[in-house]
């Protein structure tokens, strides 16, 4: 090393182009450069176009709701008042869940958590939008699924708590969730893994000639990862029928989406694929909504994959364990022009005369002691420190289907010690 | 009965495995309309056609990701790797998703996939197709990890491979596809219709994973080893005076310990051999676990013949490729000291 | 497995799309829908354009030599005839070495060959179009780089002999050139590893504020690997000084590009990570000269990386251990509507007056003597089978910079067995 | 001298070594402005900029393939992958590449890189935040690999690693960073500053890779270990009333054979610990080493004393953790046998 030193008498001047953040602790946020189009200044192509001939979508911003609250615009869906209260109620049972799991991390009942505070209409219009025989690949960050899918609350929270009744048997951390019976894939801690076997699970159904679509999550940041590209390859090369959605909630931790986009959209990705990329207002409910059941019924006809990216915000830190006033400017959140997903969809459901705020204050406040009642219940039924836990000996169940001889004696091994 | 080298009785395999259940699929680079490189898949595609002859795009990470979703989705993906020295940018899905995918789900997900591959070197391939990388994957706890030494094992291994709902990765020796080379490069190498065990069954049939074979037995010294090796050693003790009970492991994971303690133990002397880079190679563990279990019946340090700590070379293939002379000399040490 | 059986008395009705090939044994090759467009047709953007708006040269195709042999269009370059001819030469005598060196693989004289049949322009011509300085992380079909630099010929057959000349120490395959003192990257069996190699020299040369830019070269099938990614991702993140080729020569071994290319050009795949993507006619010097030229001018003036895809055409079997005809059609190569590049430009030098048949074939000629002189010299320094070759114990040699005691051991125990 | 964590210590070698020469940079996932998800290069971005701490997108192939680019072109990248659980899709790159170039070019082109990566268990980070993959790579002939266990030794050794001309992976037991964790997790955690090995030379300084140390001799039994374990291994020795040799590796490859040698040879008795899982970890070539080498001399088997073959379990973390008891036991077995 010394050697090159001697040689380095000049200093270099680095000609290297490095992307900047939206905002830092030191600056302002400004966000002045989004400028959300009106609803109608969209276009609803058909479900089997060409990736090529709606290539505007990727550049754009797909919206359904103006400044007015009121829905406009080509992509209105036949969703009923009904469904959209249903899906409000979805969102703020998420928000309650996400709050009370934060509370109980901080009091040092669970070991670690994630909120997806501010993108809970991508998970719960998209989990809306699709069937339920329909599989699920999500990131760590998709928690609204399951409430999409009427998943049982307490068991959420037995997995939180790796207690007796944590259908992972205690063996994944926090948020890990896996649940077979509603079509939800087991959660990885590897970042887009899951995007490629969402592809392959895609290609099986249509090997088998089945109408079940899959779907996957990455966030912003993980697009860079390999397993997205393979995803686009051979959902493409296999017209393999799958939604490939990328959450873009402006930050990968401390690292801006400006590390990722490749100075684009990241919809524009998918169009060198023959793949549609259409870029949606993420916080807009009956957006998000609209052009998943197109994506859905895409695949469904045959004309393979569609890349959404979800445009939104990661309103609060990336984990328990972090603290993004380190790394982003204060209250960044606040200047995001695109709002808050359940303040617009209720403000839509007031506008057009279907909710008021007192009914809506119950709702919260109801759901509130729902999660409440709920989080009672998981702790009685054990915690990650004070058990009861999956007996000891469990941890060696599953590594393969039949535990050979080494486990066994490792199991009795454990006992011993 | 009929006469198959490695080749044909890997496509009986799975041939026999694709009739029984269209779940089953062979799919990889170059494996459908051509028949893989080796030809081991060759015939497939006319039979079953592309879908379940499934060429794909040369991207090994994106070919496991996709087989992992492919097998949770109820089908038995069999995916050929071109040469185990391209595995590394599947090692990612293999790891971390395949191995783990029923333990992290609590057993609701698995992914039933074989991973076949060739290894190995003695074909002047040079560093980027003779590797043996097997060991990499015996320290990932989840997968079942098989290198059969002849085409009666390579069938019924990899039936059972094709049948079993855990993940195996499933390693050819491609030296051997055509015949059980002995290590000595001179002489023109014999065909498997000459040896007993390239008789192959026609018929579907498995043999258990996690069994080794004994394929010679004897009193002084046990050689522990698999894949190409197996013919080397043999080799090596038909040519020598030295009584050597031959063990070929067959599956490195599970690993059949009984045979090997109860051989040890009789024996007091071990060699072990494979072909892979000595550091940290499979023969570590095996080396290991008779120490943990023989110690007490040892009557000699147990030795290792392997391949060296350096990248497979060009031009000095037969000097890396483990021979019949370091295999003798190696027994040779075992029985004289004392 | 037995269980799956029972179930499926009934027939999967599979619905996967599964690519199809231009052509096999069974079925007559077809390139009808590859029709050249005039070299008038194209456009030549500024060198620091958006990526987006020279979108349309992704989809079309850059040509410059016309069906009359005359240059046209707006990517006439500067090329002198001296040039011209030195390329056409250079290209002549890549040719003649693939000739002589696969007749001596198939008489057993080496282990392993790769021919470069019909690509000749593309190395040829983007070598002279690059500085010496700049770096090159070729694939294996590149060896016209090595021409294209003076490289002695001598030198590369003794690699490929793994003689005791061999500046590999008989350590690679025939054909795994590395040449420092050319700045030719050292080529690794592992495809597409180098992709993103050479974007991380770029960023280096960016960050040392030189002038240097990298180039590098995957073939239309390894398009498909994680790296090709990574390569996109980060020269777009960086914007690094480099230039990415696919040389689509329409097979990757028995696999057709319709695997690889999803569906549209590999040069659109760039467009999406704000890279211009180019497609140019492979098999016309001019047009590969010219597009490399405008490239390597983007580069050097900060304007980041550059796709190219060379569109053409692989004549012969992917390497000697291939047989072509069990998996294309006969003489697909005849039915290639992009002709070959040394006929085409020959055909120019003679259109322009500069060149003749006589001339031709003199070069031809001497070329294939001097390479045949070449081959006698390097048989002289040794061959594979008889040596001599580098000491056995240099085999231990720059595993590590100092060779620890370890390998020293083994280097001793191999000595003696 | 100034008292540091290895926080604190790692920063300041590549604080210092980046003062030296402009070449050194460091990079990867949340490096740069925010200074590391675990600090390690807080500061350096304002320090010396964007530029020289590099914030980069997630992909671990991705950085590792440019890392190498940039060592050809003269730099001397400081890769961090953020956990070493998420080191695998880097494994292609690290050893296809990285691990081969020198040899493969017949030493024209090198890559002076050094691969920091967090590992182990012990903070409640389940399977993809625990992982020790150390062994994998010690099969990859052409890496330094290493794995401090104190503060003193981060700083030195990285160093080393830094101005070394090979490439290194440079292991950091993250449950040590803030303090010399002994195993026993319902106690209070001891801080580095109590602790003379965390008394740190604030100016430059190295320490030779490929030398073990001995941080307590002893006369009845060697135990041989590495990161973590040297401290739960040195609370197991406290504790109990066993005169044992321990030794800290400090380097895996290349391995200081002679000084562990030099142990056995005296004490016939040897446990080695690690936290990866057992099958094929390195603990199986230091075992396999030892009886090569020391097989006279033994008078009792070796111990291993190793994580479990299962992924890290979130639940039962400190069943899997290796602790003192199961060495304490390991090594009364080793002194009862005879
Ligand atoms: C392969 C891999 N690399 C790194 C990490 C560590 N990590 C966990 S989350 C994260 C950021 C992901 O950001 P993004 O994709 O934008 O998703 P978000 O958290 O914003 O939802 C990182 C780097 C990981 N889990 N896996
Ligand atoms: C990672 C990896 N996978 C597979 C191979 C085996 N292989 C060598 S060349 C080749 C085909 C490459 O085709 P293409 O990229 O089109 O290049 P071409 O040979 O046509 O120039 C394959 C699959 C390899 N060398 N490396
Ligand atoms: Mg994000
Ligand atoms: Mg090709």
């Amino acid at each position: 090393m010394k050697k090159n030193t001697e040689e380095n008498n000049t200093l270099y001047k680095s000609k290297l182009f490095v992307p900047k953040a939206s905002s830092r602790p030191e600056t302002t946020p400004d966000f002045s450069h989004i400028v959300p189009p009106a609803p109608s200044e969209s276009f609803k192509p058909d479900v089997l176009s060409d990736a090529i001939d709606m290539q505007s979508l990727a550049y754009g911003l797909v919206r359904v709701l103006g400044d007015d609250h009121l829905a406009a615009g080509p992509w209105i869906s036949d969703l009923s008042t009904d469904k959209l209260l249903l899906g409000l109620k979805k969102m703020m049972h998420v928000r309650a869940f996400d709050e009370r799991m934060f509370k109980m991390q901080r009091q040092g009942k669970l070991s670690f958590y994630i909120k997806s505070t501010g993108e809970e209409a991508v998970s719960i219009a998209q989990g809306m939008a699709l069937k339920n025989s329909d599989m699920l690949f999500p990131s760590y960050r998709q928690q609204g699924l399951l409430f999409a899918r009427d998943h049982n609350v307490v068991d959420l929270m037995s997995q939180c708590l790796s207690n007796a009744k944590d259908n992972l048997k205690g063996r994944q951390m926090p948020i890990m969730y896996s649940a077979k019976k509603h079509n939800f894939f087991s959660i990885s801690g590897n970042l887009a893994t899951q995007y490629s076997q969402a592809v392959g699970w895609a290609m099986a159904s249509a090997y088998k000639g089945e109408d079940n679509i899959a779907a996957s999550w990455v966030g912003d940041g993980t697009t860079a990862a390999a397993d997205v590209y393979h995803a686009l390859v051979f959902s493409s090369t296999y017209k393999a029928p799958v939604i490939l959605n990328v959450v873009n909630n402006q930050w990968a931790i401390s690292t801006p989406q400006s590390f990722a986009s490749a100075g684009t959209t990241f919809a524009a990705r998918s169009i060198g694929f023959s793949i549609p990329g259409i870029r949606v207002d993420g916080n807009d409910f009956l957006a998000v909504y609209a052009v998943t059941q197109w994506a859905a019924q895409r695949a469904r006809q045959g004309g393979g994959p569609t890349f959404i990216e979800l445009y939104t915000y990661r309103t609060e830190g990336h984990s328990t364990s972090d603290n993004p006033d380190a790394y982003r400017g204060k209250d960044e959140a606040k200047y995001w022009p695109l709002g808050d997903p359940i303040e617009r969809l209720k403000n839509h459901l007031i506008a057009i005369g279907a909710w008021d705020e007192n009914q809506h204050s119950a709702l919260a406040q109801s759901l509130e002691q729902s999660v409440t009642r709920d989080w009672k219940e998981a702790l009685a039924q054990g915690s990650l420190d004070n058990g009861p836990h999956w007996p000891l000996a469990s941890m060696f169940d599953d590594v393969f289907e039949q535990t050979p001889t080494h486990l066994i004696n490792q199991s009795q091994q454990i006992e011993e010690a | 009965m009929a006469k198959m080298n490695m080749i044909q009785a890997l496509n009986s395999a799975m041939d026999s495995c694709m009739e029984l259940d269209q779940n089953v699929l062979v799919m990889g680079e170059d494996v459908g309309y051509f028949g893989g490189v080796f030809r081991c898949t060759d015939g497939l595609y006319k039979k079953y056609g592309a879908h379940r002859a499934l060429d794909m795009p040369i991207a090994e990470g994106g070919i496991m990701g996709v087989a992992i979703g492919m097998g949770v989705n109820g089908l038995r993906p069999i995916v050929e790797i071109q040469f185990s020295d391209y595995i590394y940018p599947a090692v990612d899905q293999i790891v971390s998703e395949l191995a783990r995918l029923r333990h992290r789900s609590g057993g609701e997900y698995f992914a039933p996939i074989v991973i076949r591959t060739p290894c190995g070197g003695g074909i002047r391939g040079g560093q980027t197709h003779s590797q043996s990388p097997e060991a990499f994957f015996t320290h990932a706890c989840g997968l079942k990890t098989v290198m059969p030494s002849n085409p009666y094992d390579a069938k019924g291994l990899l039936t059972a491979a094709i049948e079993s709902n855990d993940p195996v990765i499933f390693f050819e020796p491609k030296r051997i596809y055509n015949g059980p080379f002995d290590g000595n490069h001179q002489q023109a190498a014999s065909a498997w219709n000459t040896h007993p065990l390239g008789e192959v069954p026609e018929e579907h049939y498995s043999i258990e994973i996690g069994k080794a074979s004994v394929l010679q037995s004897g009193d002084d010294v046990t050689i522990i080893t698999y894949g190409n090796m197996v013919h080397v050693a043999q080799g090596a003790i038909n040519n020598s005076q030295i009584n050597a009970e031959l063990i070929d492991i067959r599956t490195l994971i599970p690993l059949d310990i009984e045979t090997i303690k109860a051989s040890v133990k009789k024996t007091g002397r071990c060699v072990i051999v494979h072909e892979a880079t000595l550091t940290s190679g499979f023969g570590a563990e095996i080396l290991s676990q008779v120490q943990e279990h023989c110690f007490w019946h040892l009557k000699a340090p147990i030795e290792r013949v392997t391949g060296w700590d350096t990248p497979y070379p060009h031009a000095f293939e037969w000097q890396y490729f483990p021979s019949q002379k370091r295999i003798t000399d190696a027994m040779t040490r075992t029985l004289e000291s004392n």
